[in-house]
């Protein structure tokens, strides 16, 4: 078929659409804690969880997740495969040209992945390049571009978090990048590795922050103001609400931000 | 739509990055692919029935189900209690033993080619087994065997991009990474022609072979 | 050497599923005679050559090639099965030239002829070659020596063949209708050569062929087979000029 | 290994999708070995040319490649497929290229004197090919096409890759979801197996009525193996052409 | 209907390479005559028929059949090259029978002899049918209408070929060599069919055959070849009595 019209409606009408039919599809990447499907089957994580309680105060009762890669998630969005990503997907600019992003729901660092005592001391991505130690990261992970910027390279591109575990473990790479919670909830249970403190990735003495929201169609703008307007609410009294629904997952208030999703598109 | 030739250029040092890792997994793949698969086809004629019907039974099996599982079966599986490989050793491994499967059917067949006097004659000449499988038999199996292995390299760089799925950067694994990271997919063309640029010449080599070989 | 008994069959049985092909089947060949085989089509003769040749194992009874039992091993004074070894021990006495030749394609005529010596006898290289010249010439094929089998006629194929069998220095040469897969303009330098060897050297043969007169002409005794067993046998005169049975009158009216 | 939830929402879910899959890819690569195997026998040499150039492309081409292009790279030349549509027409196309060789090679190998006695009774060129040709070039072409088709259903998996929820995908899902690998892995190729078992088996009673069609005796094979194998011509359909598939 | 002229070659000449098969050849054959064409291996024979079936094109000259040029078309005055409808169309007039017999093994006796009415003439499957039953009584076969032809015997195959040809109700028949693709004893039960046929019916027979009883029998005249030309023709008493040439006294010598 032909790719669908980007909307009649300036703005965008998907949300009266979704809301006709009472059901709205996620895209979610197979990432714990952000969307992933649990053991039994449903879809599950920070991001689904979020967009649960948004789509139900828009109207929207019935939410289907539709899991993709990662790198598939924005051309899922585009290609009309699923209506948002729900993803925790971090916000930059160069996917700011691709697709309408909320306010970020968090704010988080990054972490390795590391060998059990972590024998290399690594810490930050600039302990990796001056020891020549090798990295892996996820496919398509905002990890990467933060490695590259310090001047590592040679990374070792692998297919997911569970990957890296397995990566590092049984010695093929010394670290494996990824965010906070991910690598946290990689190692849970593992006795060969461990994850790192968390830590504030800089480009140019600039910090990047890793946060991450939903994305819409760019020509989705209403769809995404109605999310957004939710989500602030959420973020009413210190984040009292955001915290609730998202703390099962790891997230803490360290974790939350005020950031907008202009100022982190801006770059 | 947009065609960008910068993006083309964008992409090409990374293209040779994935064609090499390509050319690797496949060269050495054939190798594994070509000796495993003598190994199966002489065991599958083993007079030991422990011997014949394990083999027998386990090349079957490979052969009948998607490498792409096998991939990831070796990658995520076998370091649980086996060897752990990286990802461009574990395609490699995986596209040998997958193969080897096919090409040991075509030692098979080579090797019953051989007219039954040639054993007779053998026999005949008290020739020990040993020499008789590297003097006579062999070498005559190997005129026929040339042609469909060559048609199953060919088929072996068709299903190499699969390794990208474990993170081994083929050439497409290379354009697919770089299609993600710049919203683009004239890398994905790029690859999806040269695929055919590769792949034309090599079947028009083994068909110029074949007639060669079987006159 | 001539006279002791170098081939015997006792009491051998061959069948082939419910097909008996060979019957308690009792003859004996000596040392330095050429015997040849006639009889008609599934009589067994092809059978008897593949038994000598270990190339098919009989189902009862014994045969002996120059004392030594064939498919037995005597082990603390009984008979058992006899193992791989000793198979090829008592198989170095035995050469065959087949209906089809069956040439080692691969390779060319001079290595057919010294592979075996080689790699089964353990002479040397040289050694090999020097006889295997001599053997060419035998059979007339020196300027040959150096191509491949399907470039030489069949006839031609048929003469390496044979040098090649002979190359291993057997006690005994099995022939079994080594001119009917030829042209009937090639089969004249085949026999030539056969006759040749039969008149120069003291090696035993067992020959089947439908040539009678080459039959005639080289055998010291004739054996007359039908449904695997021996209907007659004597010296060619008596076979040919004078049968004792019918069966064998008949057959030899038809074929000569 | 797997909750009974997950099961029945995702696995049970996948191994339909499977074989939706390849019962969808072997129909479009089944009209695409017809269609581009007659073609290229056509008396118009255009006709000819582009079958040809087809098969060639087809033929060289990564079935996983195509899918990539087909569902990343299409939407941006203004089409865009539903992935399973997009790994269906890959899969199709690509088998379908193959195909082309079987069918084509089954009916060169119809004797001359057939059509001879066709053209002596005045049958039409379409009157041949239907009456004639095809019904006895059919039995010969089950058997290569029973290889291909397993090759199908092993080229199924790659639909993962392209987000399609088939039952490799639900075994990807699981262990992201548990990091519980090995049984699952194990039970998706035992179920490949089973499913290229139940292939096979059902095209051997395809080739039974198609030689019984001909009056012929369908030649006994022994063996469990001999029944799954993808052993003989295959491949190698016209010297293996379509043998190198994979 | 008998006496006017049904079959016309004209000057027609028939090259495979540079190996002239057909020189030049003249001959007409009248409607309702039995032709039998006779001469050496090679010289021609089954070449004339295949190109009166159009299963090859001459390289020179025409061939009319029933007044109208078979691979030509009268095109404002001008003959060009014919379409496949007016191929078609003249080919109707012509049934040929193959030494292979060549019965489509995919169908029943039955629709074997049904297919070409029902699709080709249009005709109704009853009336196709009752024909079927009719022809197949005729070459005695009535009871094996529902098998396949792989069931049956040469002779018997050979019958149903016949009766396929004759379905079409073609105004000539042409024979190549009906009975040397079977057994001996399978021959008479087949030339019997054909003798009934030519006796019972109006049907131009073009027959190649080296039974020369047979040819003799039926022929109301005999066409002997050699070399790609007629060397002589009459009626049979006078070829096989008396011949003018002596190739033809050699050849009648050689197969009689
Ligand atoms: N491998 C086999 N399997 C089954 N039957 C066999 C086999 N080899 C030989 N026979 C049968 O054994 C019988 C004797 O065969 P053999 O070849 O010894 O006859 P022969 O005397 O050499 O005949 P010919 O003159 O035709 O070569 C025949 O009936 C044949 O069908
Ligand atoms: N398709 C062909 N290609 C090349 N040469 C052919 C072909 N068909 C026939 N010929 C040659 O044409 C000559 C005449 O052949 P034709 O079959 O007409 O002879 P014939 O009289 O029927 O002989 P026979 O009695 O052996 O059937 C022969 O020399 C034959 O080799
Ligand atoms: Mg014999
Ligand atoms: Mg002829």
């Amino acid at each position: 078929s032909r790719v669908p019209d980007e909307g009649k409606v300036l703005g965008g009408s998907l949300l009266d659409t979704l809301k006709g039919q009472g059901s709205v599809k996620i895209g979610i990447a197979s990432e714990p804690p952000f969307g992933y499907v649990g053991d039994d089957g449903q879809a599950t994580g920070e991001a689904p969880a979020i967009a649960k309680v948004i789509f139900e105060r828009l109207g929207i009762g019935e939410i289907k997740p539709v899991p993709v890669d990662f790198g598939a998630l924005i051309p899922g969005l585009k290609a009309r495969q699923f209506d948002v990503v729900s993803a925790g997907m971090y916000i930059n600019p160069l996917r700011c040209e691709q697709v309408l992003f909320s306010d970020p729901d968090y704010l988080m660092l990054d972490a390795f992945i590391v060998k059990k005592g972590n024998p290399h001391g690594i810490k930050r991505y600039e302990d990796i390049k001056a020891k020549g130690l090798k990295l892996a990261s996820g496919k398509a992970y905002a990890q990467i571009d933060s490695a590259k910027a310090v001047g590592i390279g040679n990374i070792l591109i692998l297919p997911d978090q569970v990957a890296g575990l397995d990566a590092v473990a049984q010695g093929r790479v010394d670290a494996f990048a990824g965010t906070r919670i991910t690598v946290s909830d990689a190692v849970k249970g593992s006795n060969r590795a461990e994850a790192t403190e968390p830590f504030q990735p800089e480009i140019d003495g600039k910090p990047v922050y890793g946060a991450g929201g939903f994305a819409f169609r760019l020509s989705e703008q209403n769809f995404r103001d109605a999310f957004n307007e939710e989500l602030l609410k959420l973020k009413e009294n210190n984040y009292k609400e955001l915290l609730e629904i998202v703390k099962p997952f790891g997230f803490g208030m360290a974790d939350m931000t005020d950031l907008t999703a202009k100022e982190l598109c801006a770059g | 739509m947009n065609w960008d030739w910068q993006v083309v250029d964008d992409f090409m040092p990374r293209f040779w990055d994935g064609v090499l890792v390509t050319l690797q997994a496949l060269a050495i793949g054939t190798l594994i692919a070509f000796a495993l698969g003598l190994v199966w086809a002489l065991a599958q004629r083993s007079t030991l029935m422990w011997v014949r019907w394990p083999v027998i039974a386990v090349t079957e099996f490979i052969r009948n189900t998607p490498l792409l599982v096998q991939l990831f079966f070796l990658f995520y599986v076998v370091p649980n209690f086996g060897p752990s490989m990286s990802p461009l050793t574990t395609g490699i491994v995986g596209l040998g033993l997958h193969y080897s499967t096919y090409t040991a059917e075509v030692y098979r067949a080579g090797i019953d080619g051989v007219p039954v006097g040639q054993w007779e004659a053998a026999t005949a000449l008290s020739l020990s087994k040993g020499r008789t499988w590297r003097a006579v038999i062999l070498p005559q199996a190997i005129r026929r065997v040339v042609p469909p292995l060559g048609n199953y390299v060919v088929a072996m760089l068709k299903d190499s991009p699969m390794i990208a799925t474990i993170g081994a950067l083929d050439m497409l694994g290379e354009a697919q990474a770089f299609s993600n990271e710049t919203f683009t997919t004239e890398a994905l063309t790029v690859v999806g022609v040269a695929f055919i640029v590769i792949a034309y010449p090599a079947s028009l080599l083994i068909r110029a072979l074949e007639r060669r070989l079987v006159r | 050497m001539d006279g002791s008994e170098l081939i015997r069959f006792d009491k051998v049985t061959k069948r082939f599923g419910s097909n008996v092909v060979l019957d308690n089947l009792d003859f004996s060949v000596d040392s330095g005679k050429h015997v040849t085989l006639i009889g008609p089509s599934g009589s067994g003769k092809t059978t008897i050559l593949r038994l000598l040749m270990t190339l098919a194992k009989p189902d009862e009874g014994t045969i002996k090639v120059n004392g030594d039992y064939l498919t037995h091993e005597e082990k603390n004074g009984k008979l058992v099965p006899a193992g791989e070894k000793h198979i090829r021990e008592v198989r170095k006495n035995i050469g065959m030239v087949f209906q089809q030749f069956n040439l080692f394609p691969n390779m060319k005529v001079l290595r057919n002829l010294t592979e075996a010596p080689v790699t089964v006898l353990g002479m040397s290289k040289e050694a090999a070659e020097e006889r295997a010249r001599d053997l060419l010439e035998l059979v007339g094929l020196t300027e040959h020596i150096d191509k491949y089998p399907t470039q030489l006629s069949g006839g031609q194929q048929q003469r390496v063949a044979i040098a090649r069998a002979l190359a291993m220095r057997p006690k005994v040469l099995l022939l079994d209708e080594v001119t009917s897969a030829l042209d009937p303009e090639l089969v004249a330098g085949v026999l030539d050569v056969l006759r040749d060897i039969a008149r120069t050297t003291d090696i035993t043969m067992l020959c089947v062929t439908h040539e009678m007169n080459f039959a005639r002409d080289i055998s010291d005794a004739v054996l007359m087979f039908d449904s695997g067993r021996v209907l007659e046998s004597g010296p060619p005169e008596k076979i040919f000029g004078d049968p004792e049975h019918e069966r064998t009158r008949e057959f030899l009216s038809a074929v000569l | 290994m797997m909750s009974s939830e997950f099961f029945t929402t995702w696995f049970l879910p996948g191994i339909w999708i499977t074989i939706q899959v390849t019962v969808y890819a072997a129909a479009l690569g089944a009209v695409i070995a017809f269609g581009i195997g007659l073609a290229r026998d056509s008396q118009f040499w255009i006709v000819r040319f582009l079958a040809g150039v087809y098969f060639e492309i087809f033929r060289g081409m990564s079935a996983l490649v195509l899918m990539f292009w087909m569902f990343f790279a299409l939407p941006f030349f203004g089409w865009q497929l539903v992935p399973m549509w997009a790994g269906v027409s890959a899969l199709g196309l690509t088998y379908g290229a193959y195909g082309s060789e079987v069918v084509r090679g089954s009916l060169a190998a119809v004797s001359q004197a057939q059509k001879e006695a066709g053209i002596a009774l005045n049958f039409t060129r379409w009157q041949r090919l239907r009456l004639i040709e095809m019904p006895q070039a059919w039995p010969e072409m089950v058997p290569p096409f029973n290889n291909l088709l397993i090759e199908l259903l092993k080229g199924t998996a790659l639909v993962s890759v392209i987000t399609v929820a088939d039952m490799t995908f639900a075994g990807n899902l699981l262990r992201l979801g548990t990091n519980e690998t090995t049984p699952i892995y194990t039970l998706l190729l035992v179920l490949y197996f089973v499913l290229a078992f139940l292939i096979t088996r059902g095209m051997r009673l395809v080739e039974r009525k198609a030689k019984a069609g001909i009056g012929q005796q369908p030649e006994k094979r022994g063996g469990i193996t001999a029944k799954l194998s993808a052993r003989g011509e295959t491949l190698q359909a016209g010297s293996g052409s379509a043998g190198g598939m994979g």
